[in-house]
């Protein structure tokens, strides 16, 4: 049984559906997004099992690309996350519920 | 490989003047003014270049430049044209915050500069990965603008909002272009589209998820119902100097990935993705009018009616190629109005301040006629009353809708207008027909213009009504404007 | 000739615009002495006209101004034939007369220049009327009539009841002009044209019985509207609120009788409509009863002579209808002068009165007031009917007509003949009321003839009515001959000849003088006590105008303000003010699906994901 | 065979630090699931032939950004967990729902073929060091430059937000 | 026929007008008026000029300038006057200098207040005398703003209400004829698209096309009549609206939507227009009826006034589907009428509401034994509307009465009864106000009107009396054009003038 890229690009679905699932279920602001870097890996993987199969470089080009943009997002994300922090010591996005309606 | 230095000379001259800003800036000190001429050198650099890329290469035929990934024709050359004035005009109105920023400032203005370089990326990029880079340089510089100011908790709200929702979206948009790349085996816009021309997809599954997620994850950018959740909640609690800056340049950047993604990547599939579109945009349009409809503030107010333009706009689009230069006409003329209005809310609720309750501006008129005038027209304009660049605009983009078959559309539009008539006039009444007095808590004290908004409002007003008056040459340079 | 005509019309506009313009500043009698000599002189015109006419020579003089409506090819044009020549003289003739009465009689009124101003006007809109050679001009003047009756009953605007009256009556009208002005429509639609001369040629070819019928009964819904016919005859005893020259030139003498002269001038519609023609003469004959009745229980002297002229109207749409033209003209003519002697008379009662309307408070004025009694005297006797006076020849001459169409048209004659006895009767006993018996003025009354300039007209008057009657009696019928050309086209009814004759004229007097009698034995000495329920319906007009009070004006009132205040306003408006809330309310209920909680916006979002995805996997993934 | 082994062992440890760090109540044990996904697709980036891409995994994101993380939850405090009722009404059932129909769509839409592009023909790729470098300095030169900016925004962003001194308007 | 252009000049004249009074001296304001004034004269006389050389006889569009703007959308610059519109320019060049001698009520903002009326005139002219469609909407819809301002700045008490209802409805209105407009312009000519009038006479439209088409236009030109169920918005904005506003609106801007009605939706889709000719004429009854009805039981003068134009409106629309000569003769003239006769009598009001400062008819009683000279020139205007011969109001009604009979017999019957109930509510309307004793006390020191309201109602009461008695040179230039729409509708459809008459023309 030989596994094809497509059971990769599976696993990378549900990987990103977890992920989504963090995003939709969790309160924490840092899970939430420890869930977004799980989804860019998600496609990541889609990336590479694709390439492999198109026989692309590309594919494992592009995961390099995702992963400057991501280290970027971590960085001003978790700027973000301690300003908020700073003022209200919290990193529940709950309590930043002011602006509704 | 096809170098060329005016290729990305705005990029260039752009990303220039933001690291000679920052390295003088850490030596010396020297100070707002020279953050003001820095970046105001750059902006005029930038758009110089794009006047020259639009001196040649105007019209469809554009050139591809480094292996695809720039493509430089009258699109790219437009979106240039459009979004470095209005990031000119956007500092000018944030002028005043920056002053009070003090140290960060020169982080603010850099931050400013950066984001319009990568929404110039979006309009440019060939390929579907630089897009997503040229997008994340946007999104992440306009999250960390969002919560610039710390005098107030909505700051810092609307940024953590606008940021998990952006990576949530930017998530989802990047796993679409994975799909598409393993549907089609390419990355390059131009490449995705030959493909989609020439062969039949026997399977066409992924292709689709992949349109649907790319159209999900633009959906975003430009805050289309329904992913314009974060639109009211972000443009209500970033600063007022931000917020203008935030809502113009994003729907340009937005729209212009948008429309090169849809028509040239994708054109084959008009199909598939046309009433997809018309669906978003009849969703928007309602969904935005009424909600402005209930709203008591009016950064949130403009914020709701941004989606309902949103939907305007998308309904130009289901027209394909055809519709893009209505597109163009509507993009540009909106986003110099809404930037005035954000600009008018930046004196009247303050620069750094997040809420403007619709309260603030009874009687205006009386406080400051330039500002009441200002932002009459400019509701009007958004209103679609002729005379300003919104009629023609929503004119134009009926056209491409009717033309693309699609009344219905139509009919929402011109009956939503008419509700959205109601609040956009509501706004006028406060300012004109209700005395301060009359009002609680709104200071009677005449408020004064800052320099750099007046400048900006005057030539918004300009072009909102020459676009308005005579619209043609304009409609006509628009026909070069083609992304194919 | 045709300038001579324009001049003739002219002239009392001329007055109307001078009077308009300066009559506030002239000083009293001038007003009143411009007024009178522009009327005098287009009577004079009008005499000069005639000369020809009299000789039996002469042809109608057409005028035409200028093209009013091209598209219907209507002209401000004028027509001066036989029957115009009649009305205009008797028009002219009695308003001269009536302006000189009024010099006396509006003496120190404030508005005294205003007065004449409206009375010029109205001269000027009732030679309109007759003059005009087309429907269209001739809608003109009689619309123009019905204004200045509105103008001059509500002449002293201060009195509610004056100011009521003169709407009520311009209302009334316009009821009728309704007809008038349908009956247009159908004309134009059937014959293209609205000129006389064309219509009436063209109609016997043209016009079938239908479109006849419906056209008379709806010209008759006009006349009855002018010349206060059941069932539109109310606002006229109201017009006495007027003053009391008014109610002898306009509800009177002239305006009123504009629907006998319209009868008469579309005679030919009629003789092809035998129906409608039916319906004029039957709606004649009940008014006649129907007031006469009336009149014997009134106590207003003025209101007594309002009833009797639409009683007296009466008779004439009894000839008219029964196609007995000249008849109705001749009654017409003879009516203008004793009626108009009488009002005039009572108007100098009045003014010796001090104003005092009620006959119960008269009495005994024989001798206070002479001429004006033996003026009315003779007024009296010429409307009961007593040969030799005008009056006598006229509705002898009617009866007759009506008497010899025979079969169901004889019941007519009969009322004809009862009513000529109730007429003696309530004259007799406005007569009695006023100037025999004792006595019964207000303390501090004290009555006196009226000036000169009043008792002139009356004499004048009183002298035509003693005269009048003789231009058309059995032995010499010269004003037959006069009108013949204007009715050649129609076959005039005649009364006839001989015994018969003899016999019908002698029935009426003998009603006459029944009348007469039965009235001098009641009110001889005393009055009667006249409280019982018949004298009371009478009295009320058997309370007609209280039915069209609660039918027409309250409950139309209460329908209009449900249709205004409730339909209207909560209804249509209603719904419209209801569609702007309802969206905002629909917007306000979508407010709470913006929660301001991340994940549910994460959930928004990919719900738009799902549904994308749904739409794409349709179009060719399932 | 080999791979299959693989697939199934790393595919069970990926989604099993997935799950994990959607449901751990703590901070520091998310990140502890979500860093063994991470090896876990690195090793699936080996088994594709990705070697370069596996390794830059190992480091960056299993070492710089997941130290960062873990920095950060140290800062703000591991103590604090959150509680999981639900505050808006019927959120769980319709995210979950949400959630399914869309992980379906996407799985419907692969159920024939993952892949649909065409076949460059050439020995299989292999993502060695100079592969990359070559291709990321000739056809990816541009946007390998862009990335600069964004290294810039993270610096300035930083800056930008953490900075306190020297603001009239801290406070509130 | 000179090549000047005369009608660009004529519109654009009071935009200039407008923009002077903008840049006035801030500490003159006295200037405002009579500068404005000036410019509003200006104009009037270039029409003045314009109607001494138009071509009477002439069915077609005379000093039709043309340019085009955009050859991708078909739009442009295309103006031109003919009979129908000739006289509604004329009476709108009228109105706005004596609107504005009327307004010296306004106290505040009175450079604004000017500067609005100039622009509102300059769009009505420019929607009579354009003939692009779209253009024509740009006015249209432009013509709003200036209107909303006048009402909702210098109006009465629920001002605000009142202008935000006009303007929302009239908006709906034109938004559906905007998407009917674009939609026509790009489906109807022949070449690509275009919006021109002429051209798109020459576009031929499926019936259904057409209803619907007909239905955009039509619901837009009805809601501004306003046609009966459209009219609640009419009241509360004349009520609201200060005297010149009413004048302008009842004056001129109802016209608008019976001369679009006549002018598009008649031509351009007259399959329809025969279609909807039940629909509409029972409207018109109903609307003519109903009117009046409403109007006797008012308490509120100007809500009278308001009423009583519902109901005439109501006879010009019967006149317009009743689509025989006389009939679209009567219609045209009766527009004229009624503004002259209408803004004279919101002239009337606004006098004694600035010497009372109320409009409650129960408020007066007796006034014509203090004001003579004012209760003449109310009972004059009162019986011109009423519609007495010798008057304007005659004429028109006569035309449409009878055009309709020849076509629509039961209509006009049933429509003629206006006629009564016109002289009910205005002269019970008078009764009240004028006649009996006076029982308020402040009526007693009421002051007759001096001579510059004299000046200001004389031109319109001398107009009233002229139209009236000799309206022949009105009739002349409406009537080529009128036939030429009939014939265009018979050339097209199968309907067919009714034939009538044995004897005349």
């Amino acid at each position: 049984m030989i596994v094809t890229p497509g059971w990769y690009m599976a696993l990378a679905a549900v990987l990103f559906l977890i992920g989504a699932s963090g995003i939709l279920l969790r309160r924490n602001a840092l899970v939430m997004f420890m869930s977004i870097e799980l989804m860019l890996n998600a496609v990541n993987l889609t990336f590479v099992a694709a390439g492999r199969e198109l026989n692309l470089i590309d594919g494992q080009i592009s995961v390099l690309f995702v992963m400057v943009v991501a280290a970027a997002e971590v960085v001003v994300g978790l700027a973000i996350i301690v300003a908020v922090f700073r003022r209200r010591s919290t990193a529940s996005v709950d309590e930043l519920a002011e602006l509704k309606g | 490989m096809n170098l060329n230095a005016l290729a990305i000379a705005p990029e260039a001259i752009l990303t220039l003047a933001v690291v000679v800003l920052l390295l003088v800036d850490v030596q010396f000190h020297p100070g707002h003014r020279w953050w003001g001429m820095a970046a105001g050198l750059g902006l005029l650099g930038a758009t110089t270049a794009s006047v020259l890329q639009w001196v040649d290469f105007r019209g469809a035929d554009g050139e591809a430049f480094f292996s695809g990934m720039m493509l430089v024709d009258g699109f790219s050359s437009f979106a240039g044209l459009v979004v470095f004035p209005l990031t000119g005009l956007g500092l000018m109105t944030a002028w005043p915050l920056v002053r009070r920023l003090e140290g960060r400032g020169a982080e603010f203005v850099t931050l400013v500069l950066i984001a319009a370089t990568g929404a110039h990326l979006m309009a440019g990029a060939g390929n579907l990965l630089m897009l997503f880079i040229g997008l994340e340089v946007f999104s992440i510089s306009l999250y960390v603008l969002a919560g610039f100011t710390r005098d107030r908790a909505d700051s810092d709200e609307a940024a953590l909002k606008y940021f998990l929702l952006g990576g949530l979206a930017s998530a989802i948009f990047l796993y679409g272009v994975a799909l598409v790349f393993a549907a089609t085996g390419s990355l390059s816009i131009n490449g995705i589209g030959e493909y989609l021309e020439t062969t039949v997809l026997l399977r066409p599954g992924i292709l689709l998820a992949g349109i649907a997620l790319l159209v999900v994850g633009l959906g975003f950018k430009v805050s289309a119902a329904p992913f314009h959740v974060w639109a009211p909640d972000v443009y209500q609690g970033a600063p007022g100097a931000v917020t203008g800056f935030l809502a113009s340049s994003a729907k340009v950047a937005g729209f212009a990935a948008l429309a090169r993604v849809l028509t040239v990547a994708l054109g084959a599939r008009i199909d598939d993705w046309a009433p997809a579109v018309a669906v978003i945009a009849a969703v928007s349009i309602v969904i935005g009018t009424l909600l402005a409809l209930a709203q008591t503030d009016l950064k949130r107010m403009l914020a709701y009616s941004s989606v309902a333009h949103a939907g305007f706009i998308l309904s130009a689009v289901t027209a394909g190629g055809a519709g893009v230069p209505d597109m163009w006409f509507y993009v540009a003329t909106y986003a110099v109005q809404v930037l005035a209005a954000f600009a008018v809310a930046s004196v009247v609720s303050g620069p750094a301040t997040g809420r403007s309750p619709l309260t603030d501006y009874a009687g205006l008129s009386a406080r400051s006629p330039f500002l009441a005038a200002m932002l009459g027209l400019m509701m009007l304009a958004m209103g679609g009353i002729p005379v300003t660049a919104g009629f023609v605009g929503k004119v134009a983009v009926f056209r491409s809708a009717i033309d693309a078959g699609y009344l219905w559309l139509v009919i929402t539009g011109v009956v939503a207008t008419v509700a959205g008539l109601f609040f956009y006039l509501r706004v006028i009444v406060l300012m004109y027909m209700q005395p301060a007095a009359e009002v609680p808590d709104s200071q009677g004290a005449r408020l004064s213009v800052p320099l750099g908004v007046g400048i900006a409002l005057s030539v918004a007003a300009l072009v909102t009504l020459l676009a308005g008056l005579v619209p043609w040459p304009l409609l006509e340079w628009l026909r070069d404007a083609l992304p194919l | 000739m045709e300038s001579l005509v324009t001049l003739a019309v002219l002239l009392p506009l001329a007055g109307t615009v001078l009077l308009a313009l300066f009559g506030r500043r002239l000083p009293e009698p001038f007003a009143g002495v411009i007024g009178t000599l522009t009327v005098a002189g287009s009577f004079g015109c009008f005499v000069l006209l005639s000369l020809d006419f009299f000789a039996g020579t002469g042809e109608a003089v057409s005028v035409t101004w200028f093209e009013w409506f091209p598209a219907f090819g209507v002209d401000a044009a004028f027509r001066f034939d036989q029957l115009s020549a009649l009305m205009t003289l008797v028009v002219t003739g009695v308003g001269t007369l009536i302006h000189v009465y009024s010099i006396g009689y509006m003496h120190g009124d404030p508005r005294f220049g205003r007065f004449f101003t409206y009375l010029n006007l109205f001269i000027t809109s009732m030679l309109i009327l007759v003059l005009a050679g087309n429907f269209a001009v001739m809608f003109v003047g009689w619309e123009l009539v019905g204004l200045c009756s509105y103008l001059l009953i509500s002449f002293w605007f201060e009195r509610e009841t004056a100011a009521a009256a003169g709407k009520k009556a311009f209302v009334v009208n316009r009821v009728g002009d309704l007809g008038f002005l349908v009956a247009m429509m159908i004309v134009f639609a059937t014959f293209g044209t609205f000129e006389f001369g064309e219509v009436f040629a063209a109609a016997p070819s043209v016009l079938t019985t239908g479109t006849a019928t419906a056209i008379g009964l709806l010209l008759l819904l006009g006349a009855a509207g002018k010349s206060a016919q059941l069932p539109l005859y109310v606002w006229l005893p109201d017009a006495m609120e007027g003053p009391t020259p008014v109610s002898a030139l306009i509800h009177a003498a002239t305006m009123v009788t504009a629907g006998v002269y319209l009868v008469a001038r579309t005679g030919v519609i009629f003789e092809l409509a035998p129906v409608a023609a039916a319906v004029v003469a039957i709606v004649g004959t009940a008014t006649a009863l129907f007031a006469a009745t009336i009149a014997v229980a009134q106590t207003d002297i003025k209101r007594v002579l309002a009833y009797s002229t639409i009683s007296q109207l009466g008779f004439m749409f009894m000839a008219v209808g029964a196609a007995a033209h000249v008849a109705g003209m001749f009654h017409l003519m003879t009516h203008a002068f004793f009626k108009a002697l009488l009002f005039l008379g009572a108007g100098s009662v009045i003014h010796g009165m001090h104003d005092e309307q009620d006959m119960t408070r008269m009495g005994g004025l024989a001798r206070k007031m002479p001429v004006t009694f033996a003026t009315m005297a003779i007024g009296w006797l010429a409307i009961s009917g007593i040969p030799p006076l005008a009056g006598f020849w006229s509705k002898d001459e009617i009866l007759g007509a009506v008497f010899e169409r025979g079969g169901l048209w004889t019941v007519l004659w009969g009322v004809g003949i009862f009513t000529a006895l109730l007429t003696a009767f309530y004259m007799t006993r406005m007569m009695w009321l006023t100037f025999f018996g004792a006595p019964r003025w207000a303390d501090g009354v004290e009555p006196h003839e009226s000036p000169r300039v009043m008792t002139v007209p009356l004499m004048a008057l009183a002298g035509l009515s003693i005269v009048g009657g003789l231009v058309n009696t059995p032995f010499r019928t010269s004003l037959e001959h006069f009108l013949a050309p204007a009715f050649a086209a129609v076959h005039l009814s005649h009364p006839l000849e001989g015994a018969t004759a003899w016999i019908l004229a002698g029935i009426s007097v003998v009603a006459a003088l029944a009348g007469i009698g039965m009235a001098a034995l009641r009110y001889r000495d005393r009055i009667p006590a006249e409280q019982g329920l018949g004298w009371r319906v009478l009295g009320r007009g058997y309370y007609v105008d209280d039915v069209y009070g609660q039918v027409f004006a309250r409950s139309g009132k209460l329908g209009a303000a449900w249709l205004a205040f409730r339909f209207d306003s909560r209804g249509i408006d209603g719904a419209v003010e209801g569609v702007g809330g309802l969206t905002r309310r629909v917007a306000s209920w979508l407010r709470p699906l913006q929660t301001g909680f991340v994940r549910s916006y994460g959930v928004t979002i990919l719900l738009g994901g799902v549904a994308l995805l749904a739409w794409f996997l349709s179009r060719g993934a399932l | 065979m080999v791979e299959l082994v693989l697939f199934v062992i790393f595919g069970t440890a990926a989604l099993f630090g997935a799950v994990s760090m959607v449901w751990a109540r703590n901070p520091v044990y998310s990140a502890m699931g979500l860093m063994l996904t991470m090896f876990s697709v690195a090793v699936f980036y080996v088994s594709n032939a990705a070697h370069f891409v596996a390794v830059v995994q190992v480091i960056i994101y299993a070492g710089a950004v997941m130290t960062l993380f873990l920095f950060v939850i140290m800062l703000i405090g591991v103590d604090r967990e959150e509680n999981r009722r639900e505050a808006i009404p019927f959120h769980r059932p319709v995210a979950l729902v949400v959630l399914a129909l869309f992980g379906a769509g996407v799985l419907v839409a692969g159920r024939v073929a993952w892949v649909t592009g065409p076949t460059t023909a050439g020995e299989p790729i292999n993502g060695t060091v100079e592969v990359i470098g070559e291709q990321l300095f000739r056809k990816w030169v541009l946007p390998f430059e862009v990335t600069a900016l964004l290294l810039i925004i993270a610096a300035v962003g930083a800056i930008g937000l953490a900075l306190f001194k020297g603001d009239r308007e801290v406070g509130s | 026929m000179t090549d000047f252009p005369i009608l660009t000049t004529i519109i654009l004249l009071p935009i200039a007008g407008a923009i002077l009074v903008m840049f006035l001296p801030s500490r003159r304001p006295e200037l405002v008026l009579p500068v404005s004034i000036a410019a509003s004269l200006v104009t009037l006389g270039a029409v003045g000029w314009l109607l001494v050389e138009f071509e009477a006889g002439e069915a077609g569009f005379q000093f039709v300038e043309q340019v085009s703007w955009y050859s991708d959308w078909g739009v442009g610059w295309h103006v031109g006057v003919d009979g129908i519109s000739l006289l509604l320019v004329a009476l709108t060049a009228l109105l706005f200098p004596i609107g504005l001698a009327a307004s010296t009520g306004v106290k505040h903002r009175v450079r604004e207040y000017a500067a609005s009326m100039l622009f509102l005139e300059a769009g009505i002219l420019g929607v009579f005398l354009c003939l692009d469609l779209l253009v024509f909407f740009i006015f249209w819809e432009a013509m709003l703003v200036p209107m909303y301002f006048i009402i909702g700045i210098w109006g009465g008490e629920r001002r605000v209400h009142a202008a935000i209802k006009f303007f929302l409805y009239t908006a709906l209105g034109s938004a559906l004829m905007l998407s009917g407009i674009i939609f026509l312009g790009l489906t109807g000519g022949e070449g690509g698209p275009t919006f021109d009038f002429v051209e798109l006479l020459g576009a031929d439209l499926s019936r259904t096309t057409q209803f619907w088409l007909f239905a955009a236009f039509g619901i837009s030109f009805a809601i501004k009549v306003p046609v009966f169920p459209f009219h609640t918005w009419l009241p509360d904005a004349h009520v609201e609206a200060p005297t010149a506003g009413s004048v302008i609106l009842a004056g001129v801007l109802l016209k608008l939507g019976a001369y679009g009605l006549l002018r598009f939706n008649l031509t351009l889709f007259p399959e329809a227009a025969v279609e909807f000719v039940p629909v509409l004429a029972v409207l018109a009854v109903i609307g003519i009826v109903y009117g009046a009805i409403v109007a006797i039981v008012q308490t509120d003068i100007k809500r009278l006034v308001a009423y009583s134009s519902v109901s005439h409106l109501g006879f010009v629309i019967l006149g317009i589907f009743a689509l025989t000569s006389h009939g679209l003769q009567g219609s045209v003239l009766q527009m004229v009428n009624h503004g002259l006769t209408t803004g004279a009598l919101f002239l009337l009001v606004g006098m004694i509401y600035e010497r009372r400062h109320t409009r409650e008819i129960s408020q007066f009683g007796g006034l014509a034994t203090v004001m003579p000279r004012y209760a003449a020139a109310f009972l004059f205007v009162s019986f011109a509307s009423i519609g007495l011969p010798g008057l304007n109001g005659f004429v028109g009604e006569f035309f449409i009465l009878i055009g309709a009979y020849l076509s629509l017999p039961v209509y006009a019957i049933v429509g003629a009864s206006g006629v009564v109930l016109a002289a009910v509510y205005l002269l019970w309307a008078y009764q009240r106000m004028f006649t009996g004793p006076i029982v308020v006390e402040e009526n007693r020191a009421l002051t007759d009107i001096g001579f510059r309201e004299v000046a200001i109602l004389a031109p319109l009461l001398a107009l009233i009396l002229f139209l009236g008695i000799y309206p022949k040179p009105a009739l002349d230039r409406i009537e080529p054009s009128v036939n030429r729409v009939l014939e265009r509708i018979e050339q097209t459809t199968d309907y067919e003038v009714p034939e009538f008459g044995t004897v005349g023309p």
